[in-house]
């Protein structure tokens, strides 16, 4: 029977589904010139959960609702992760949300709720569990990327996004209910038993096979990529940020849960899969990338080649390997909410700021935004002494160390073929005239600017200095 | 006193950088001063090398070392040998230079430029200090920021292309460089050089690895057939880009050669001389006759580098020959310190006529050879300096460039009379292709009205030619000092070299 | 009684000194101040030569060898910079340091009106330095390095007129040639330092005998004799220094610079340096007959196939320019024959009488305000009476008329190639007698152009003339037809006048310049007089130069040797002498009674003229082969290799490739849901089939 | 007698309608909606079938979860449909296509 300390285990997330049906209600009375206030309650809440998370993290993991809700190391790290990335979205987005008359309450809840979804997911002990956070993550989404309702392309990549995910959840479903049927058990726990004693059968097979269809669509691994780059172009810029970051995490936290958590040992037959999808994903998200013009859509592009990149640490199917992938993920939410943020930052109302051109000669109209973003850019493209180099460093050594020396070449050398529009950007920011008539200024708001050039100033910050990160993944899977 | 000597070297200068940025566009004058004044300190900081370091010592000295990445055991490890200091010594001196050299040549956001510059010479100077394999690698690829940088923003027209070929070239080879590194660690269980140097290998892994490294410093070098990011970059990058390409950021290919491939894959290396040799001898007499019709000063310059930095690779490799094969031991030391020499003489002349160069691009702001003619007339004092770099340039004795070349064909012969051969018809083709420059720019009656115009050197530019030519002429009639820093850690490189691993 | 090192770096850095304050305190000291500095320089140095000279023969100091400083040392090779001073040394010095100090002086009237005042002296003060440093060194590395010092000082002077096309031109010619011999020279050097493991003379000479049956494998099963490739590589860099064919092509178009520069640079010591260099090197020489063969077949060639160039030209200079590729070709052929000796004192003689002869020629240039071409000269003689006796001098020599120095030399050496019997010495000896009969045409022929005969110039009224000496005629300069170098406009006044026409009347010129003339006419007379017993038959070399008892040629030669007014005697009954007389009539014949006679024999003989005004044609096929064809090939390289294959295909084509591949891509985004959907599927089916296919065989792996 | 398997297949093949309607049908975005709804129909009749023969009522319940999802899902749907509709008064799948390459 569940009992008060089930709930403790669970408080960051009872917690935060209170406080988001408070801010419900608070946006229900309040009016619209108070909004402030809303926004930086939201702020602080999700702050708290961030500090809930720490505080109340148990030292060993423990399990709630009859092996339900799992909280360990992993879903520690990664919440926090999730939640910050959340808190920098809020921060980042008030003004753009503000100049687009979006900045109303259902953002700020949907967001939380979707982050809550996010962490039932990556804390998830128990197939139901994965699937209910993964709706709850998904549902929202899809809720927030329609959320400027006059907007086409919002509303065109709102539907495309839902039909391709809800094809992908029904994928997820059919295979859960292969293993279900092959197994006898929903429990991640006994089915990790399960497959090891019952060897496996091809209906296993079947199962993992549409499960990692579900798991790559999260993470938009190709050839189930295809909503990323219309769904960033589409989506406002927040919450574009959003899918970038957050749902990000969570996806990781999916893949480890059912992939090592539920069908560790099947190892041998999705290592394999894995290292296949993310060769596509290399290839496709870096060379489709070359040829962008929209600066969210090329990042969505990026996004595809680093989660290529991500798999690489996964296919080691070890703690190292794990540790590699989680910081990876890491570090692609964090180049994420910086380079995502300095769009945020330099759009106005009626200007979106997302075409390449528009950042022509950042540098004479805002050398210091021009930084963040080359700091942003040199990460994605991973250039030491930058964040982005050692995540790489750390899942090229997964992979190699896995035995696929083959798989480490072929992702540096799309790397390199990446290099080329990150590099593109730069250019475009420091070497180019600014654009005629063209006034690009970043947002006023000086608490945004300082937040966000703390946010990029980390990715050299944790270049410079990256262990006590990676010795946190590594002890989240030590054990 | 010297404990943390080479992270002050390191890091002075990059955080040096800071003020300067923030003295901002507002003040031009008080960020060139900033910038000059962390130059000539990191210049000084430098020279305390000399007494700190014991020449007589082969080991590595002014060790430092932290644990960097505690989970990885990798370290923040710095040491210096003799080579090292040398090729410090010669980053700090340039730098300097190359400083007074924009001073008032960079008009737009010099700001920027001289804290580019200053960042550059941190990560260069780091490049020359690491002892750990990944603190090198992240020092190697930083370097590739602020030079993008300084090409892309202050660059010729082509600049985007050029800036563009060099990033990504350099960064095609030194990726293959990690996957090896990786490797290594992941055998070896370090970065930490040294462990490395120790690591037994089978052949067939040599032979990889060889080849990561080759590519990766091949590029650098650069060495035949990646050598053409070279003449772009050079054309495009503004002078002082140049002069620091062409006078530290070479040297660090070849100084690559000598702490990564020599000791880590010393059988593989010694299978694969012969490529290594041939190569060289290409980039001496091919790339002769290609800058022989360089219409472009800077294309011709560029270019001879790549024939000069031919001499470095060639003495480095033909050592192999010589320990192993002839057991010649001092022909090997010769060769090695004509490569190290050369590297450090080219240094200086190199840059030495980028510099004036530049100081003939700033009058006519053409670099076309056709555009010139006759300028002796109107720069007699200049005219002097620029002879006397380009007989540095085609390796007159009593200079710089004869040195180094000297030693390496005359060790070269001892490996194989034809290597000496191909080598030495750099006398030729090297004279040539300077002189015949020499001659269309700076000899006859003056043709281009606007030449006519051009203004002496000034102070400022000749204060960084007359370094540059004390420099070249010190280290020409007197090589010894330079030679005695370098000896000991050449005679243990090729000790090392002697020892199979396999 | 020792030498002091003090001194020999004085006599060393005296003249650098003068150079770097000429040079660089130019302006400030002015024209009196530079020419006052460097002479003092010379004085000096000169005067301390004539002081070691004395110690080491009379003073019977021995031979001096010391390291000054430790240049660099690695392992067991020590390289350093030092002085080895034996009597071979010393006489170099004397000469050079003699010749060079006339030279300044003269070149004060020469340069008078010249804007480049203080920059010539610091030229050629640095130009003495450099020397000394090649005479004197005691190691191969320093060698070297005032091998090419001095040639870089001879490009600086060749091209003093840098506005100059031709000038130029030859100056950038004159350096690429001495390269190419450079390129053998250190070869050679590498050479010995691999077979001997040292750069230093002495202890190379020492070793030099281990060389006796080592050889180097060029190939597998090509093996050459180790002395052979040493000498014949350091004589390729002699041929290059010295002239010799078939590297001789950039002397002649030296003749650009400046007349002192001619004399000092290109007829008295630097193109000697060769001969010193093979003398000095006589260890090695002596242990091949190969190569001693070698060196006497290439310098007959030159004595007497360059001297019948000297024939044709018009230019005055050039006359004297291919005399002194002819005498060079003597003193190798003597080296040849180990006449050592010999040639070292040919070295000396041809010294005096081939610079006066120079000087002498810059004297009437002077006078005839730069006008070269002896067609428009004659009858000077009652114009310039103290050029005309000193050149007649300095002529007489050169056609070694008995008991002038000219004679003991050349008739030695003559005498040796007769008594060699070295593999194709009968070759050279034809050569070197039919040498000595061209050598008086061309000799007298010039003689009698410039001072003798009718005037064939006319003096025209005086108007504004800018006495510049930058002006010289190019047209009538038999010239090597270089496309863009010549026959280019200059822009000089005198193209105002036509050729042959002057201002006022040539006059005797300033006594700096005259001094000169007679201070260098008095040892063409008489050196060779005084000097020939002890330095050919005595043993006045001492060890500074080895022979083989078998080759000693001036040894057997010694024997029938009884004094030298015997010797000269001897010398009227001989055929070289009898040679020098006909010439002699034929040219008094042609140029003093019967001048239309040589413009007939001229259109006779068209076609031999025709070849010999070309020079063989050497120079246009040299340009043809190596400067077109090297550019020709440069460019190949460039845009072939460069361009096209690593740039064009390589690089910038994997990027095409890599766009196009791209684009080609992206277009899979249709932008349409079933699209999107079907992928997925497609992906889904994909991973199943793949699993049938490949999986099953990893099943539990 | 009907086995488990009979109930596997039906499963599969309602899975494969939904999946071909999905990508077959160019006219309609209600229709994929449809077909979404028929394929969670697919894996429930799994996971019924499974559980039914396991005999373990895991299954069952996760049937209700996804049940209540699928409503919530289907109404995100609509709403979203409904939207477009209004931006681009079309539900035409072959005319949504404004975001590509």
């Amino acid at each position: 029977m569940p009992n008060l300390n089930d709930i403790m285990i669970m408080l960051p997330e009872f917690y935060l589904v209170a406080a988001a049906c408070l801010l419900l209600l608070l946006d229900a009375w309040m009016k619209p010139e108070q909004r402030n206030i809303l926004h930086w309650v939201s702020v602080l809440v999700v702050l708290v959960g961030i500090y809930l998370v720490v505080a109340g993290q148990p030292d060993v993991a423990v399990t709630a609702f009859g092996g339900m809700f799992v909280r360990d190391a992993v879903a520690e790290v990664l919440k926090v992760f999730a939640l910050l990335c959340t808190a920098l979205i809020f921060v980042f987005s008030r003004p753009y949300m503000q100049d687009r008359k979006l900045f109303q309450g259902e953002f700020y809840t949907l967001m939380i709720f979707a982050t809550i979804g996010a962490m039932l997911l990556v804390s998830a002990g128990n197939l139901v569990m994965v699937y209910l956070g993964l709706e709850l993550l998904t549902l929202c989404s899809y809720g927030l990327v329609a959320l400027n309702r006059d907007s086409q392309l919002s509303s065109e990549a709102a539907i495309k996004y839902f039909v391709l995910g809800a094809l992908s959840s029904g994928m997820l479903l059919y295979g859960m209910s292969m293993v279900y049927g092959a197994t006898g058990t929903l429990a991640l726990a006994q089915l990790h038993g399960a497959v090891v004693h019952a060897g496996m059968s091809n209906l296993m097979v079947f199962g993992l096979i549409f499960m990692i269809v579900g798991i790559s669509f999260k993470l938009g691994v190709a050839p189930f990529h295809m909503w990323i780059p219309d769904v960033y172009q589409g989506a406002p810029t927040s919450v574009t940020t959003f899918i970038a970051s957050t749902s990000k995490i969570a996806a990781f936290g999916m893949a480890y849960r059912l992939l090592e958590s539920g069908m560790g040992g099947m190892a041998g037959q999705w290592q394999m899969m894995l290292a296949v999808l993310a060769v596509v994903s290399l290839a496709i998200g870096n060379l489709v990338a070359i040829v962008q013009t929209n600066l969210k859509r090329l990042l969505a592009y990026s996004t595809i080649s680093h989660m290529g990149f991500l798999l690489l640490g996964l296919v080691n199917a070890g703690p190292e390997g794990y540790a590699a992938a989680m910081f990876y993920a890491i570090c692609y939410a964090l180049m994420s909410t910086a380079a995502f943020g300095v769009i945020l930052a330099l759009a106005r109302a009626g200007f979106e700021c997302e075409e390449i051109d528009d950042f022509k000669g950042l540098n004479q109209r805002s050398p210091w935004m021009a930084f963040l973003m080359m700091l942003a850019m040199f990460s994605l493209a991973g250039v030491p002494p930058l964040f982005g180099f050692f995540a790489k460093l750390l899942v090229l050594k997964a992979a190699i160390d896995a035995g696929m020396m083959w798989l480490a070449l072929v992702g540096v050398v799309f790397a390199i073929i990446g290099l080329y529009y990150y590099l593109r950007v730069v250019k475009v920011m420091y070497f180019d005239k600014p654009a005629e008539g063209l006034e690009v200024r970043p947002q006023a708001d000086g608490f945004l600017r300082t937040v966000l050039s703390l946010n990029a100033l980390v990715l050299l910050a944790l270049g410079l200095y990256w262990g006590p990160l990676l010795g946190w993944c590594r002890s989240a899977f030590a054990g | 006193m010297f404990n943390h000597l080479l992270s002050l070297l390191i890091w002075l200068p990059i955080v040096g950088a800071i003020p300067v940025l923030l003295a901002g566009s507002a003040r031009p004058g008080l960020a060139r001063w900033i910038s000059l004044l962390v130059a000539v300190l990191a210049f000084v900081a430098s020279l305390f090398l000399l007494p700190a370091y014991n020449a007589a010592d082969s080991a590595m000295q002014l060790t430092e070392s932290h644990v960097w990445i505690a989970s990885l055991g990798v370290h923040y490890g710095l040491a210096v040998d003799g080579i090292s200091v040398a090729l410090i010594l010669l980053t700090t001196f340039v730098t300097i230079l190359v400083i007074v050299g924009a001073w008032e040549v960079i008009q737009d956001k010099p700001h920027q430029y001289m804290a580019a510059m200053l960042v550059l010479e941190g990560l260069m100077i780091g490049v020359f200090c690491a002892t750990d394999a990944l603190l090198f690698y992240v020092f190697f690829e930083a370097m590739l920021i602020p030079m993008f940088i300084l090409i892309g923003i202050w660059g010729g027209p082509r600049r985007v292309y050029a800036t563009l070929k060099f990033f990504i070239y350099t960064f095609l080879g030194s990726i293959f460089m990690l996957i090896g590194l990786i490797y290594l660690y992941l055998k070896a269980g370090t970065f930490d050089l040294h462990t490395l140097a120790m690591l037994p290998l089978t052949m067939k892994e040599q032979t990889w690895l060889f080849f990561a490294f080759l590519i990766a410093f091949a590029v650098k070098v650069p060495m035949v057939p990646v050598h053409t990011w070279l003449p772009d970059a050079h054309v495009e990058a503004p002078t002082g880009g140049s002069v620091v390409l062409a006078a530290v950021m070479l040297k660090i290919g070849g100084y690559g050669f000598l702490r990564f491939t020599l000791p880590i894959v010393p059988d593989a290396s010694e299978h694969f001389a012969w490529l290594i040799i041939v190569l060289s001898l290409i980039a001496v007499v091919y790339i002769g006759y290609v800058a022989l019709v360089q219409d472009d000063m800077k294309k011709l310059v560029a270019y001879s580098s790549v024939a000069h930095m031919g001499f470095v690779t060639l003495g480095i490799f033909i050592a192999f020959m010589l320990v192993r094969d002839a057991n010649n031991i001092d022909a090997a030391k010769l060769g090695m310190q004509g490569a190290m020499v050369q590297m450090i003489s080219h240094g200086f002349v190199s840059g030495a006529m980028f510099s004036c160069i530049g100081v003939m691009y700033d009058r006519l702001h053409t670099r076309q050879i056709k555009d010139y003619g006759g300028v002796i007339n109107v720069m007699p004092w200049f005219g002097f300096f620029y002879v006397l770099f380009a007989m540095a340039n085609s390796g007159l004795p009593g200079t710089s460039g004869f040195v180094g070349e000297f030693m390496v064909v005359l060790a070269s012969f001892a490996a194989n009379p034809w290597i000496a051969l191909f080598a030495a018809f750099t006398l030729i083709i090297g004279a040539a292709y300077t002189l015949w420059m020499v001659k269309r720019v700076l000899w006859g009656d003056v043709t281009n009205p606007h030449v006519r115009e051009m203004k002496e050197i000034n102070g400022r530019e000749t204060f960084v030619l007359a370094a540059f030519a004390l420099a070249v002429l010190a280290l020409g009639i007197w090589p010894q000092p330079l030679i005695h820093l370098m000896d000991a850690s050449v005679s243990q490189l090729v000790q090392q070299l002697a020892v199979h691993k396999i | 009684m020792q030498l002091s090192t003090s001194i020999l770096l004085t006599i060393a850095l005296a003249p650098l000194v003068g150079c770097l304050l000429a040079g660089f305190l130019g302006k400030p000291i002015g024209r009196a101040g530079a020419h006052s500095v460097t002479i003092l320089g010379l004085l000096i140095s000169c005067a301390l030569s004539f002081y070691v000279l004395y110690q080491i023969t009379a003073g019977g100091a021995p031979a001096y060898n010391q390291d000054i400083y430790t240049w660099f040392e690695i392992g067991r090779l020590h390289v350093s910079v030092g002085f080895m001073v034996d009597r071979l040394t010393a006489m170099m010095m004397v000469v050079v340091t003699f010749v060079s100090l006339l030279v300044h002086v003269y070149t004060i009237g020469y340069m008078a009106d010249d804007p480049g005042y203080q920059r010539f002296f610091s030229y050629i003060s640095l130009f003495t330095f450099a020397m000394l440093m090649l005479v004197m060194s005691n190691n191969f590395m320093q060698l070297f390095f005032g091998w090419e010092g001095v040639g870089l000082v001879s490009y600086l002077l060749i091209g003093f007129w840098y506005k100059r096309p031709t000038a130029i031109f030859a100056n950038l010619k004159a350096f690429l040639v001495n390269r190419v011999g450079d390129f053998g020279f250190l070869l050679g050097i590498a050479a010995v330092l691999y077979f001997l493991n040292t750069l230093d003379y002495a202890t190379a000479f020492a070793s030099a005998p281990s060389l006796i049956g080592k050889t180097l494998a060029l190939t597998a099963n090509t093996h050459w004799d180790a002395a052979t490739v040493i000498c014949v590589l350091l004589f390729v860099g002699a041929m290059g220094k010295s002239a010799q064919v078939p590297l001789h092509v950039w002397l002649p178009d030296s003749m650009e610079g400046p007349t002192p520069i001619s004399a000092l640079i290109h007829a008295a010591t630097m193109v000697t340096a060769g001969i010193f260099m093979v003398a000095r090197m006589s260890p090695f020489f002596e242990l091949s007959e190969g190569a001693l063969s070698f060196v006497m077949i290439i310098g007959a060639t030159g004595a007497l196939f360059t001297g019948l160039i000297g024939i044709v030209q018009n230019d005055i200079k050039r006359v004297v320019a291919y005399s002194t590729l002819s005498q060079l070709g003597y003193m190798t052929v003597a080296l040849g024959v180990s006449a050592y000796a010999g040639a070292v004192f040919h070295l000396m003689t041809h010294a005096f009488f081939k610079a006066l002869l120079f000087l002498g020629a810059g004297s009437v240039i002077i006078a005839m305000h730069h006008e070269q071409d002896m067609r428009y000269m004659g009858g000077l003689r009652k114009y310039m009476p103290i050029t005309w006796i000193t050149m007649w001098i300095g002529s007489l020599a050169l056609v070694a008329i008995p008991f002038t120095s000219g004679f003991y030399s050349k008739d030695a050496i003559i005498e040796a190639v007769g008594e060699s019997h070295r593999w194709g010495s009968g070759y050279a000896y034809v050569c070197v007698l039919v040498g000595a009969f061209v050598t008086a045409l061309y000799t007298f022929r010039q003689m009698y152009l410039t001072f003798h005969g009718k005037e064939r110039f006319v003096v025209v009224g005086h108007h504004g003339h800018a006495h510049d000496a930058h002006a010289v005629h190019h047209d009538v300069q038999a010239h090597d037809g270089h496309a863009d170098e010549h026959h280019a406009p200059s822009d000089d006044p005198h193209h105002a006048h036509k050729p042959g026409e002057l201002e006022h009347a040539p006059h005797e010129s300033p006594w700096v310049v005259t001094l000169p003339l007679i201070l260098l006419a008095i040892p063409s007379l008489l050196v060779g007089f005084f000097t020939i017993g002890p330095m050919l038959f005595g043993d006045w070399f001492g060890q500074a130069i080895h022979v083989e008892e078998a080759n000693n040629v001036l040894g057997e030669l010694g024997h029938e040797f009884h004094g030298a007014a015997a010797m000269a005697l001897h010398g009227f009954a001989s055929w070289p002498f009898a040679l020098v007389a006909l010439a002699f009539v034929i040219t008094t014949y042609i140029y003093l009674f019967n001048p239309a006679m040589a413009g007939k024999i001229k259109n006779a003989l068209k076609p031999l003229w025709t070849v010999l005004d070309r020079k063989y044609w050497v120079d246009d096929v040299y340009f043809a082969i190596f400067a077109r064809g090297g550019v020709a090939l440069g460019r190949l390289f460039w845009k072939a290799g460069d361009a096209a294959v690593i740039d064009g295909a390589m690089v910038n084509g994997s990027a095409g490739l890599v766009q196009r591949v791209a684009g080609g891509v992206r277009r899979l985004q249709s932008g349409y849901l079933y699209h999107y959907a079907f992928a997925m599927i497609l992906g889904l089916i994909l991973l199943l089939g793949g699993f049938w296919v490949f999986g099953s065989g990893q099943i539990g792996q | 007698m009907i086995t488990l398997s009979h109930f596997i297949v039906l499963g599969a093949v309602l899975f494969c309608i939904a999946v071909a309607g999905l990508f077959i049908n160019r006219k309609n975005v209600i229709v994929l909606l449809m077909a979404i709804e028929l394929m969670l129909l697919a894996v429930n009749m799994n996971f019924v079938a499974f559980s039914r023969f396991l005999g373990d009522v895991g299954g069952q319940v996760f049937v209700f979860f996804i049940l209540t999802v699928a409503a919530a899902e289907s109404a995100i749907g609509l709403a979203i449909l409904v939207l477009l509709f209004r931006n681009r008064s079309t539900v035409n799948v072959a005319e949504i296509d404004s975001m590509k390459g």
